[in-house]
């Protein structure tokens, strides 16, 4: 397909706009203008309309294909959370920060609180900001609340600790922060080594940052323990709660015993992907650590309205321009309305039926190097086929020209040709039985014909691409 | 109520095939002492008694109020075919373009929105989008420290607020020097710079349009940053650049700023995008996605997400950000927007809203007592000096309908009296009007 | 303001390739004397413009109205994803399907819709649908007609008098004799019916639940019809054949009825649609498009419009109607509306309306001077007798936000008194409560 | 693909009902109740969005390919149209039939109003009715006028005069009002016959329909004479404005002498097609017929108000259930509001210059039986591919290969092998100069490599399809 660009015509005009009812002013400073504008796409809006609908066509997405893509929980949401975020677009995030404009932005300031305190309730935690704009947004404002824990406390902490099985984010926003991170491995029985991380815990350690169940879809049985002893050295327990999937109404992480937590909305909680973003990360936390949430904050007065707290001098202050992905936050407020009480522990437990069930109905065909009851999720390995030299990356491009988004590869980084497969609960056995047979098929495939494996993916309107010549060439920009 | 489809009788052949008796069989691997202590949520309910819930919050608000206020987030038209084309359900229920061979939608979008980035602001290089304005800027920043390897960053102070607080809280933890540069009058102070420079400076880091709707030339701050070895930072404001000289062609090396005014509603603030693009040198050191242009094996072009290496997912702690979903949906936004407008489109959007402010400007300033404080030239904002305390006019309009702008004297020393108004296209010269004559009456009636 | 793409440039370019000078030189053909002798409209506007003009329009009716009216347009919920689906513009922006290989997506929804009508009124054949239900219910006639090669119908009173309108104003110049018969009450008067029928019938035309709200079996009188050589036509409401027997199973030979209560707005009467099916004998007799399934060349299905022969296109003055287009994206949105509802959420519906009006008949009913005029069981509509004119009360009620019934006086002689009430499931309890309690309050404040 | 009904699972729920707050009604009598539930189909929401998703994905259709389908004005309607439209949907037609309901739906009448006046400027009419629900409903209801007009008059008339290029519904609208048809041949140069014509006209005319431009995009310079004849025997003329495209601003119906025409505001003014419908079909008249208009009619009050005239015992009576179709409408004004005075007449004068543009290009490749300037539209005829067994419908198919919409074929019917191109005014020239070229590749193929064309189309997910099957075994409908 063209680029835009190569579709302009000189002159040719899109959208119009509204007539002025004000005189012209008088021309700026030439010394201020730019001196050729902007060369932008000329074109008619019906040119436009049909390259992006002819663009959209190019993508897999939930709403065509099943996406059974590890770790990201691509899951239906019902098309009424779209609809109802819709009717709060037009407000204005400068209002309540007007004198005396908290009172006319009532409505979204109550729905940011009372969706602080529904995911409060849900992780077990004692309050929740909604400020961070993604998950490892929302990692990066924990570790800052973690680091001015400590600093009101006067202790000098250099260290987290992270499994070698976090997503990297982890390890990557712990960084942001300043600080020095420690890599634990994951043992043969799936979890982080406990004795290594014994070892690796001391005085210096400011937090340890655990994700449960692991991206191996495994549920950590000493969490707890993990948990207790890094209490014990005053770090604190950072919970990863970018999937809650597997667990809502079953464990929460603030019992468990976890001080600081994420949640992704758009996981979890109604909001699709959107390709690549936007999504809301907000952050929950202990009692304790409640005067370090970032500021602005919302509360609720004496009287039952919203008020907006600016004043918080140990608050780590402000981590986005506003309040955060507002229209993210409102779809997760109605999934949760919708959902309510029965209906998330529901999801958590398809969720997990649906795993296994893929689980059991594959593992006479891929390797599954942890052979345990899973969450959420379920992850084999390409092992097996790699002796007829099919990677996994062959199998997902397979896949591919089977109408199926492949499932995340090579992640967790500790399974070889990792396969990673996480169906959530919205789809179907139907569904589920398909894919299970195009997946035997495939291993099957590995065996009698390998080669169509490697040339795969031949249905879509490109081959595999080049992403050494992308990287080398870093073309990222079309030439005016 | 969930929704999920399996039937009872489903769901017990699953359990045979898996070999449990029950789902509860499948979380056994939860020790029961950890299980959740409470778990206290309403019931839920079907999707139009949540629509009605949702009414009711858009209600408690105060609908149609006159938006004279700015301050990063604007009040812009949106073309309808933006919803339209952005609501495609294959570009929202997609995911990240990992698979590059079934999302070259998605993948050949963006390299057109960072193509559209590039356009705008001149530079060479752009990524996929960042989180809003504020980290935006922050990442800047901490791309600034990272190519010079120096730690000192002079922030003029008439640099959008919200966005300098975004900042200092990135920053707050690591071993970085922040300096603020108080601006002369409303604009950046070259002396104030010229005697706080020096080799230990990463980035000057200016905006233009300023917070106070100034429009600046940065070319000699540019020049005096390169001096010392220093990058210039310059943020701005997509639609002003229809007009203004681009931050390429006044010498910045980064260029970055917050999205929301292209085709994204204002959503109580989000969400949005923030942009970041600089010179092709550095484009190892961008945070975040980027998308790259390559072939595939018959030859045929595709698109990619190109320079991983720089990213968490391989990096981990040694990534040149924590970024991993950004804003992609708001920033495809940004690109049909900018498609719809076009290239004059976009120059005749920038002049209606200098009209209308200048027009606004010269009834607000003519009103007894008022005056213009903006010194210089500026875009859709401008300042102006009460004789009497902002906030005190500002309420009283609120409760009128109109937010008649940003009070000043939260955010700067002295600047009590001091108003900022924004008045973008979507203002009526009978809105202008109103805004005015309600000013005036205020003023008149006020009662201390 | 036009949205034509070329440029001035591009415009010559053709005009040379044509061989002509300008534009005007094409328009030649039509003689000077024939030319627009006036053409006096304002000027074009921006879409913001316009949806500003939009906006005043929607705001110059009265807005939130509680609808307890009914009369063939009905408020009912329609979930979202109706609208999500329905706007893909690969649908709505589509031409008829007279391209199968490249229109599969329309053809086959059709199809399903045909099934959809046919599984839930039973009858065997349906086609794509027709305009309204006034219209559905002309065709009816007109097939019956046909079918029958004879020309007196009679029509039971209580069939929707807008409907009946429609028939008469269609059949008007046709040589056909229509007989009112007028119901007994609320229902339909078999011993006039018996005495009417006769060896000249074409149909009998009934409705149910008809104008009333009163469910009707009709068995006796398809029995009555098919002894006489004639067919009987039964016009329904497909929200309550949720609950209700199909018009198959009471030996109807033809169904019909209006569609806006599947996922359609209520948008001040349309689009909609009606729908019409039969039994499969009669279906070379259809009015309009019919979608059939058939095979491609290497075997795979496919489906297709089919019997062309009975329309227009082909057929010109001797087709079966003279419809051309009809209400395809409206007939998809009915679908989509039925596979969402799904076959238990259609029960379940339709017990919802039956409860919420049962609730708000017994309520009324109990109001001093009120009673219930409706004879038999009724779906979501039932009549009450006032003991005061029912215009001025429902006049009154309207200045406070209810629209409170439709007075039958206008539609029936003798019911002055008369008030048509429907109580759909968005009704709450509360709402149906406030209507009971503001009759009561008028009856007793009423001043002649 | 599978339908809908094959994916069902007994059981599966879609859509959930809000909960009831009232008590549960006694149940309606055995006699009354259906006995089996309708076999609806059994879905999750996500299998349902799934499903209607891929079929959209299977159309052609204008936002997505051009579609140069003559006599169809398949143009591209800008999309704030559409989001104008939906914000008119909540109004019930039943609130201004109430007493004192008129006041209550002041906005929607008054746009009824007023679109009604726009019609009647740009068509040259005194009075319109909005009532009619598409094109064939608009000559049904024209043909009622003309046949009340007669019968107040008191004369006896049988017979409508249609030429043989008119669209089908023409003599199937008059033969609904039990007019006898009498079709004129079109004359070599491309017009109805109008010998032939003289000769049929007589005292039983009741009336003449004619398309001017006629199907064959040729304006007929005989259509004012024609007129007079009509009138001389008291014939009234009516005016197929299907498709306004070639003339706003240029030439009036009414100015021209025609008494009577439609309108199809689904063509030219705003309304994408919706795979089929739902159209509007708008009729004017001049002032002598106004008495016979449909009821209730919209009228503007003394004190500038709009009312509902429900009396008007010389009305032909009510043609549709209220209003019309009042959403197609609401686009129609908001495209007249938008488009203006000079946007109206540059369509029409792009609408010309595109048609003759593809015309000038393509005729050295297909016969040009009627080779004359046309208007919005062209018809070629592939009679000198026939020469090499081509037909006009593998030129078709072919076209939708390569990813067009073919052009009408076989339409009208006048023209053996026809081939009839509107490109309307919304498209480039560089789409039309693709377009061209394709055409042009055709034509050679048809001599080079004619199988080709006879097997096409192949990258569609059917071949061509065995239609007399389909009207052999009548599979109209899915069986339980
Ligand atoms: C386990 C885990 N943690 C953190 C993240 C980061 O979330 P985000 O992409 O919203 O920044 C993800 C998402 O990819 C994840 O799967
Ligand atoms: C010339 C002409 N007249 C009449 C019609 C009939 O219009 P409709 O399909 O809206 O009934 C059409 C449309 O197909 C047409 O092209």
């Amino acid at each position: 397909m063209q680029l835009i660009y190569e579709q302009s015509v000189a002159g040719r005009r899109g959208v119009r706009l509204p007539s002025s009812d004000v005189p012209v002013a008088t021309p700026l400073s030439a010394s201020l203008c730019r001196i050729e504008s902007a060369p932008l796409p000329e074109m008619s809006e019906l040119d436009i309309v049909r390259h992006f609908t002819r663009l959209s066509r190019r993508n897999f997405s939930v709403d065509t294909n099943f996406y059974p893509l590890g770790s990201c929980t691509m899951k239906y949401n019902v098309k009424a959370l779209e609809t109802a975020a819709a009717l709060l677009a037009p407000f204005h995030p400068v209002t309540p920060l007007l004198p005396g404009g908290e009172a006319h932005a009532q409505g979204c300031l109550g729905m940011l609180y009372d969706l602080g305190k529904s995911l409060a309730e849900i992780t077990g935690m004692d309050e929740v900001t909604t400020q961070p704009l993604a998950g490892a947004h929302g990692e990066m404002t924990g570790m800052l609340i973690v680091a001015a824990y400590h600093k009101a406390k006067g202790s000098k902490k250099k260290y987290v600790i992270v499994p070698d099985s976090s997503h990297g984010t982890n390890p990557a926003s712990a960084a942001m922060v300043g600080y020095e991170i420690i890599t634990i491995p994951t043992a043969p029985y799936g979890d982080m080594d406990l004795e290594l991380f014994k070892a690796a815990l001391n005085d210096e350690t400011a937090a340890v940052m655990m994700t449960c169940p692991n991206t191996l879809g495994l549920f950590n049985p000493h969490i707890k323990e993990i948990c207790d002893l890094a209490h014990e050295v005053d770090a604190l327990v950072y919970y990863d709660g970018a999937n809650l999937n597997a667990i809502m109404g079953k464990v929460r992480p603030g019992d468990v015993g976890f001080d600081v937590i994420h949640v992704n909305l758009h996981k979890t909680f109604g909001t699709p992907h959107g390709s690549g973003g936007p999504g809301s990360g907000p952050v929950g936390v202990k009692k304790e650590l409640v005067p370090f949430l970032p500021a602005p904050r919302i509360v609720k007065t004496a009287k039952g309205s919203f008020a907006i707290e600016f004043e918080n001098p140990q608050s780590v202050g402000r981590t986005a321009n506003f309040f955060g992905n507002f229209g993210v936050m409102a779809k997760a407020w109605a999934y949760i309305l919708m959902l309510g009480k029965e209906g998330l522990t529901e999801v958590s437990e398809q969720a997990v039926l649906n795993a296994n069930y893929i689980m059991s109905q594959l593992k006479n065909d891929y390797e599954l190097p942890y052979d345990q009851t899973c969450m959420h999720e379920c992850v084999f390995s390409a092992s097996r086929q790699l002796e007829n030299d099919v990677h996994a990356i062959d199998i997902a491009k397979y896949l591919i020209d089977k109408g199926y988004h492949p499932p995340t590869v090579y992640f967790p980084l500790i399974v070889k040709e990792a396969i990673m497969i996480e169906p959530t609960e919205t789809e179907s056995k139907a569904t589920l039985d398909e894919f299970i047979k195009v997946m035997k098929e495939a291993a099957l495939m590995a065996k009698t014909n390998p080669e169509l494996l490697r040339q795969a993916p031949v249905t879509m309107p490109i081959s595999r691409l080049d992403e050494t010549k992308a990287a080398r060439e870093q073309n990222v920009c079309c030439p005016v | 109520m969930s929704y999920c489809p399996n039937t009872s009788g489903e769901q017990q052949e699953m359990l045979d095939a898996i070999g449990v008796k029950s789902i509860a069989d499948l979380f056994e691997t939860i020790p029961q002492h950890l299980r959740a202590e409470s778990f206290n949520l309403p019931q839920g309910m079907s999707e139009f008694e949540m629509l009605d819930r949702m009414r009711t919050v858009a209600e408690k608000n105060t609908k149609g109020l006159l938006h004279f206020i700015g301050g990063g987030a604007y009040d812009h038209i949106i073309p309808t075919a933006v919803d339209h084309l952005a609501n495609r359900s294959e570009f929202y229920t997609a995911y990240t373009p990992y698979q590059p061979e079934c999302s070259q939608g998605t993948l050949q979008a963006l390299f057109e929105y960072q193509s559209a980035i590039c356009r705008l602001t001149g530079m060479e290089v752009s990524n996929a989008s960042l989180y809003d304005g504020g980290t935006a800027l922050a990442e800047a920043a901490l791309m600034a420290i990272r190519i010079t390897g120096k730690n000192r960053l002079l922030v003029d102070g008439s640099v959008n607020p919200f966005h300098r607080r975004v900042m200092a809280t990135y920053l707050a933890n690591l071993d970085v020097d922040i300096i603020t540069i108080l601006p002369a009058d409303t604009s950046a102070d070259r002396n104030a710079f010229l005697a706080a420079v020096d080799d230990q400076c990463a980035a000057l880091i200016l905006q233009t349009p300023n917070f106070f709707g100034t429009i600046e030339d940065l070319s000699d701050l540019s020049t005096l940053a390169h001096s010392k070895g220093a990058l210039l930072i310059a943020s701005t404001y997509p639609i002003a650049l229809g007009l203004i000289n681009t931050p390429a062609a006044m010498g910045a090396d980064i260029a970055t700023g917050d999205g929301q005014c292209l085709g994204n509603p204002l959503s109580f603030g989000g969400p949005a995008f923030g942009f970041i693009a600089t010179i092709k040198k550095y484009i190892r050191n961008l945070p975040g996605r980027i998308i790259g242009e390559t072939v595939d094996k018959e030859n045929r072009r595709g698109f990619v997400l190109t320079l991983q290496a720089r990213e968490q997912h391989i990096k981990r702690h040694k990534a040149t950000s924590n970024i991993c979903s950004n804003q992609s949906l708001c920033a495809l936004r940004g690109l049909i927007f900018l498609s719809l407008l076009g290239r004059e489109g976009l120059v005749d959007l920038a002049r209606l809203n200098r009209d209308k402010s200048e027009y606004a400007k010269e009834l607000l300033s003519g009103i007894n007592g008022v005056s213009l404080q903006s010194t210089g030239e500026t875009f859709n904002e401008f300042v102006i000096r009460l004789p009497k305390p902002a906030d005190e006019i500002v309420k009283r309009l609120l409760s009128r309908g109109i937010a008649a702008g940003i009070p000043l004297g939260e955010y700067y020393g002295g600047m009590d009296n001091s108003l900022l108004v924004t008045v973008t296209e979507k203002r009526s010269r009978a809105e202008i009007e109103r805004l005015a004559g309600k000013i005036e009456l205020e003023l008149n009636s006020f009662q201390f």
